[in-house]
């Protein structure tokens, strides 16, 4: 497995070699905005692959392993404690963007409307549940496990005092039963593509206090060492190009928000 | 004795079969298996079909009640074209047509009451009035400790005396018979045989029998239809045809049948013990069988005959069978004893040779 | 194990029950039926009709290359005015037996092709009506297949009902991929599977038992 | 004829079956389908069994090659006991004795040419030898044109015809036929007998035949078995057993099974017109068919008999069968007859009444 | 539609394909004989044997109801030992198969449990050792039932491969779902789900049609 990588590697020194860079990456908005930047990149002579996966675990597997070069779907605080569980060596080769989280109207309009056994749902993946339990904990409807963190699940729910159902589903799932809950918790471009507009109608959103932006913000993550590669340098770079940011952001508007820090 | 309790026969014919063909389509070439057949079997007679194995018996049985459809004709009963019936009203007339057939078809997962229960079921019967008949019947053919038990456990007679017990159990009009008792042992044929004579007798029930055992047609038979080759070769009274067989499938049937050797083979293999070649045939028909013909031929013309092949039987009262035997030496005698046999309506006939 | 997952585990077992049973319920409500027609309809059955077998092979065709998951979107509009809401175990089970029906329709078609054409035959000459053959004939003799058929499709439904997660169905299988597999809770992903596996084996045993207690033929 | 190709009698047994027994269990009790069967059968014989339907007969040669394991009692085939043989012995056992079912068992998926390559491919023969011998062994049945059919496409008697070719392929030392000829017409079940006997004289083949017509096992048959509710009746010499029918169900089959009417019902009917009640049954079995023993006594005693049943045949110059005769009224007369039918070698009986 | 897309359909129709077939090819390879096995050594068998038919039976209860996406990783070491790599549609061949297997050897169980006893027991008369039996007579007078059985089996092996997509395997399911499901682009996904259709009902012609022509039972 490692070969192949390895190989790569030794090309990108010259000049003018070309290199191949395989980037495992989620549907949306990462492969998306990988392919956005293919020919930009093809002129720096680097040959972008891009590989959909539709799991939250594989991804880095196959980086670890060696297969793929990099991956482009978690935030620092996911690789963080892939890292911890799976005793892998996986780092932050560089910071993105932002997928900022709301809390939407479903057949509820103000969260003050919310009654006695009333249904919020929620993605049911270890990356968005936690991020929506903490919103919703935010916005005081409920109380979470000391320490829950980032792993939080219902299971943490410590509080409840209006018996909130709270309803996991896929996280494309959640926008599609709008019209059957009081609200729906979900990731900007998730909302954007179920047709909402992540700028104005959010009712509530994660602070912005640049703590969930740096904590929540998606990274290219490479197995530890390749991280000065000139190839993942180069992607990188393009990646966070004003370029890229302004096409990011006349695509995604406010559901997927450029990092601004390094 | 049930011949006298047979209606008059200008009775309307049950079933009719007009130019009846079935041809059935391999993959590289056509088998035509019936061609032409006209049949007309009169109510409450006894019909049995005969033929080699692969004439077209079954095949023909299978188009009375149209589970085959013919290609070309028409079959019909009691005056209804069965080929313009709707499928509803084909149904109606088909369970007034009770069939017992050559590999029995009983449901492989009911056991035997169920099995017999299952066509007065399956039209509405309760279930318990149902079960009455049923045991009733599996009385008839000797099976009320199998009643339980499932086809898979039953021996190939007994599995072939439920396919009667089912067939009879509907009450049929019309009752096709497809070798009902070909695995059955003398005994019991001779039950069952009893049993069909009397439905036959008590309620009218037309029988069509297909068999290979000519006794069968010769005990309980009144018409017999034999084909050959997928063509009527033969049709009529069963005493005309058994008395004088015309047709080659016939006299390969009713004559050959018996034992190739009788006549041929062990005639050759002897041919020095013999004191002639001359042999007759002569065939019992309306003779008392307490009037001892052949005695009395022997005692009046006092001339020997060799009895070389017999198969004669009572039937209630009335002698029935054939004989062949082996005349005397002398031409005198030979006529002597012929002419004897001819007054007393005995049908006489030279057998030549070994029949093709 | 904190006693909060062994409730959601004994839920996830309800949950999973309820979503395979009831599945299985209506899968074959749809497709027996359906089966039966594929079987009465072919170029063998006992009423043959080119036009009905072709409309139904095609359905069937039609619903079994549909993913689950496309399913599941596409079906919503029906499952909502069928139950009210789109999510939930209740809500799994319209997308289960949606793609549950057509693969069991095919079981039973396979099953009762295999009656023998003799007994059907038999029973058409005592006038039976095609629909006396099918519930008197083809389904009492195949049944031994068709319990074979049926414990097949039950355990492709448990199979399936994993995927309930999707739509907050719950159940066994997602409990095991969202604590095992997203989660890295190794302990509870082993006890979620060898429960299902528990699952799974018991309705094999129940298959079985029933398949050998019917058949009469061998004995 | 064949007779006097046997061997000698004091040649080994091919099979001895010792205290065999079979029950099989049913849902709720035991069913006991064979008890204490003991049976040597010599090499080159041709063995009959036979007795009423579900007596036993298809389990009995179902254990003789353990396709049923016998619950009791040993099977013994050239010395081997096959009870104590391994699996593989056991098969090598089996490749030499050939099977023709009851049910044909033909596999319904090959063609009728296949079907009787079978035993031989399965084996290593090369595909095109057992063709050649298929199709000799189908020219033998007369089933040459329907070597490429399917046996869905045969008819029941042509089913048969397979099931004894395929039976023959492998060229087997011992043969167990199961009705092999209760689907055929007298035709072809004579030229099946003739195919039997020929194979049984030229390569010494050993066959067992389960039947229920008498005709062939009396034949074909050396000795005879009868079954009777799963117990050996009666066994021995086919022309002793035949001769003086002993067991109840001896008489049923051989007496009895020919026509219960000929002299019970038939007789009670018609009572008046009898001159006497007395009737015997005499056996032929030694005497020429050639001397005319019937007109013989008629003209040497002087007095008419009557006769009521007759089944005779000459078996390769032999005559062999049964008549049954109403002696005259004098007592005198009487014992004239029955003297002289004794000294002249056939066996006499009186027959009273109906044999239950 | 763009070009780009209209390659991708057309990489994923050979993705699907050849994640179906060799799946179907690998899990016939395990499941005949695993149905076989169980046909054999099951209470009816020519060759019963209690123990191994437990084994086997409870081996294919706890393929069957480990969820797909567990079986994914569980076997992914597996996978990386034959294959030298745990993603990619080659890939997913192995969870493909290992999650077929088993319901394959339950179809074939259930096809060659309907031959004829008659028809073994003449084979046994003749000297067949087990083996020729089986591969003489099973697997030849169930032929019909095991090709409409491997019909079922390969449309629902095209419904898992659908689920490729979680390790990369592509095809046309994958598409679909991250299309039609995450994207929100029906056109898309319309277009490769009626390709999958049309690929489910070519497999389904062609299973009818070589058990329509194999069939000699009924003509
Ligand atoms: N598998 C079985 N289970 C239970 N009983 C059986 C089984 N096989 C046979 N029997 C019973 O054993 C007895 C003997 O059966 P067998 O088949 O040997 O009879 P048979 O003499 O061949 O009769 P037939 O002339 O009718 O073929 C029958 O009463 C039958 O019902
Ligand atoms: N489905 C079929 N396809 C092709 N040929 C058939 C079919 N059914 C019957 N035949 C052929 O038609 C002919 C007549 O068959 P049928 O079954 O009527 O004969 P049969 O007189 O009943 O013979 P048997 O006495 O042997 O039962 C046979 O040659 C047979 O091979
Ligand atoms: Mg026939
Ligand atoms: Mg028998």
């Amino acid at each position: 497995g490692c070969g192949a990588a390895k190989g790569k590697d030794s090309k990108s020194d010259g000049t003018n070699a070309r290199t191949t860079l395989k980037v495992a990456a989620s549907a949306t908005p990462h492969a998306e905005i990988l392919e956005h930047v293919k020919s930009e990149l093809a002129k720096e002579g680097v040959d972008l692959q891009v590989k959909e996966f539709s799991d939250y675990v594989q991804p880095n597997n196959v980086v670890e392993s060696g297969d793929f070069d990099a991956n482009y779907f978690q935030h620092v605080v996911y690789l963080d404690n892939f890292n911890q569980e799976k005793g892998t060596h996986l780092v932050d080769a560089g910071k993105i963007h932002y997928e900022p989280f709301g809390i939407y109207a479903g057949t509820k309009k103000q969260l003050s409307e919310l009654t006695e056994g009333d249904t919020i749902a929620v993605p049911n993946d270890t990356t968005n549940e936690a991020r929506a339990l903490l919103l919703l904990q935010e916005q005081g409807l409920i109380t979470l496990k000391e320490g829950a963190g980032i792993k939080a699940t219902v299971q943490d729910i410590t509080a409840n005092p209006k018996n909130l159902k709270i309803q996991e589903l896929e996280a494309a799932q959640v926008s599609r039963v709008k019209g059957e809950v009081a609200f729906v918790v979900l990731n900007g471009n998730y909302a954007k593509q179920a047709g909402l507009d992540p700028s104005k109608d959010p009712i509530a959103v994660e602070k912005n206090d640049g703590e969930a932006a740096k904590n929540y913000v998606n990274v290219i993550a490479v197995k530890d060492g390749r991280q000065n590669d000139e190839a993942i340098q180069k992607l990188v770079k393009i990646l966070k190009s004003d370029e890229t940011k302004k096409w990011i952001t006349e695509k995604y508007g406010q559901s997927v928000i450029p990092y601004a820090g390094q | 004795m049930y011949k006298t309790l047979s209606r008059n026969n200008y009775m309307a014919n049950i079933i009719e079969v007009k130019k009846l063909s079935k041809r059935f389509a391999l993959a590289d070439r056509e088998v035509s298996a019936l061609s032409d057949i006209n049949l007309d079997i009169e109510e409450g007679d006894i019909y049995g079909i005969i033929g080699l194995s692969g004439a077209g018996k079954s095949t023909l049985v299978r188009c009375l009640n149209f589970l085959e459809v013919p290609t070309e004709g028409n079959v019909i009963i009691e005056g209804r074209e069965l080929a313009k019936l709707s499928a509803r009203e084909l149904r109606r007339e088909r369970t007034r047509i009770g069939m017992i057939f050559q590999s029995y078809n009983l449901l492989m997962q009911k056991n035997v009451l169920d099995n017999i229960c299952f066509p007065l079921t399956v039209h509405g019967l309760p279930k318990k009035e149902a079960r009455a008949k049923a045991l009733e019947l599996l009385k008839t053919v000797e099976l009320e400790d199998k009643a339980r038990a499932y086809p898979a456990q039953l021996s190939g007679g007994q599995r072939q005396r439920v396919a009667i017990a089912r067939a009879l159990a509907s009450d049929p009009k019309i009752l096709l018979c497809d070798e009902a008792t070909s695995a059955l042992d003398p005994k019991t044929t001779n039950s069952i045989l009893q049993l069909l004579k009397e439905i036959n007798q008590k309620l009218g029930i037309t029988i069509v029998i297909i068999t290979h055992q000519m006794s069968v047609v010769q005990e309980v038979c009144q018409h017999v239809a034999i084909i050959d080759q997928g063509r009527i070769a033969e049709k009529g009274q069963v005493e005309e045809i058994f008395n004088h067989p015309k047709s080659r499938a016939a006299r390969l049937l009713i004559i050959e049948g018996k034992d190739p050797e009788a006549w041929t083979d062990g005639v050759s293999r002897t041919r020095e013990e013999i004191k002639t070649d001359r042999k007759i045939r002569i065939v019992f028909s309306g003779n008392s069988s307490y009037e001892p013909v052949i005695s009395n031929m022997i005692l009046t013309t006092g001339h020997a005959v060799n009895i070389l092949l017999a198969d004669t039987r009572d039937v209630g009262g009335v002698a029935k069978g054939q004989m062949i035997l082996g005349l005397p030496e002398e031409e005198t005698a030979q006529a002597a004893v012929i002419s004897y046999l001819k007054e007393h309506g005995l049908s006489v006939e030279e057998v030549s040779d070994h029949v093709q | 194990m904190s006693s909060d997952v062994i409730l959601m585990i004994i839920k996830g077992i309800g949950e999973t029950l309820y979503m395979t049973v009831l599945s299985s319920v209506f899968g074959y409500l749809l497709g027996l039926p359906w089966g039966i027609a594929l079987t009465v309809t072919g170029k063998e059955g006992i009423r043959p009709n080119r036009v009905i077998y072709r409309i139904l092979d095609v359905a069937s065709s039609i619903m079994r290359s549909v993913p689950f998951l496309i399913m599941l979107i596409l079906l919503m509009p029906l499952t909502t005015l069928l139950l009210g809401k789109s999510y939930g175990s209740t809500a799994t089970v319209v997308p289960l037996t949606i793609s549950a029906a057509p693969m069991i329709a095919r079981m039973v078609e396979s099953s009762l092709n295999e009656v023998d054409p003799g007994v059907i035959e038999a029973a058409q000459s005592m006038g039976c009506s095609n629909g006396k053959i099918i519930s008197r004939v083809l389904l009492v003799e195949s049944r031994v297949s068709l319990i074979a058929g049926a414990t097949i499709s039950v355990g492709t439904i448990l199979g399936y009902s994993a995927m309930a997660g999707v739509i907050g169905g719950g159940g066994l299988g997602d409990i095991a991929i969202r604590y095992g597999y997203y989660r890295y809770q190794a302990d509870i992903m082993i006890v979620t599977v060898v429960l299902l596996i528990i699952l799974m084996q018991l309705f094999q045993l129940l298959g079985t038992f029933i398949a050998n207690r019917m058949d009469k033929r061998k004995l």
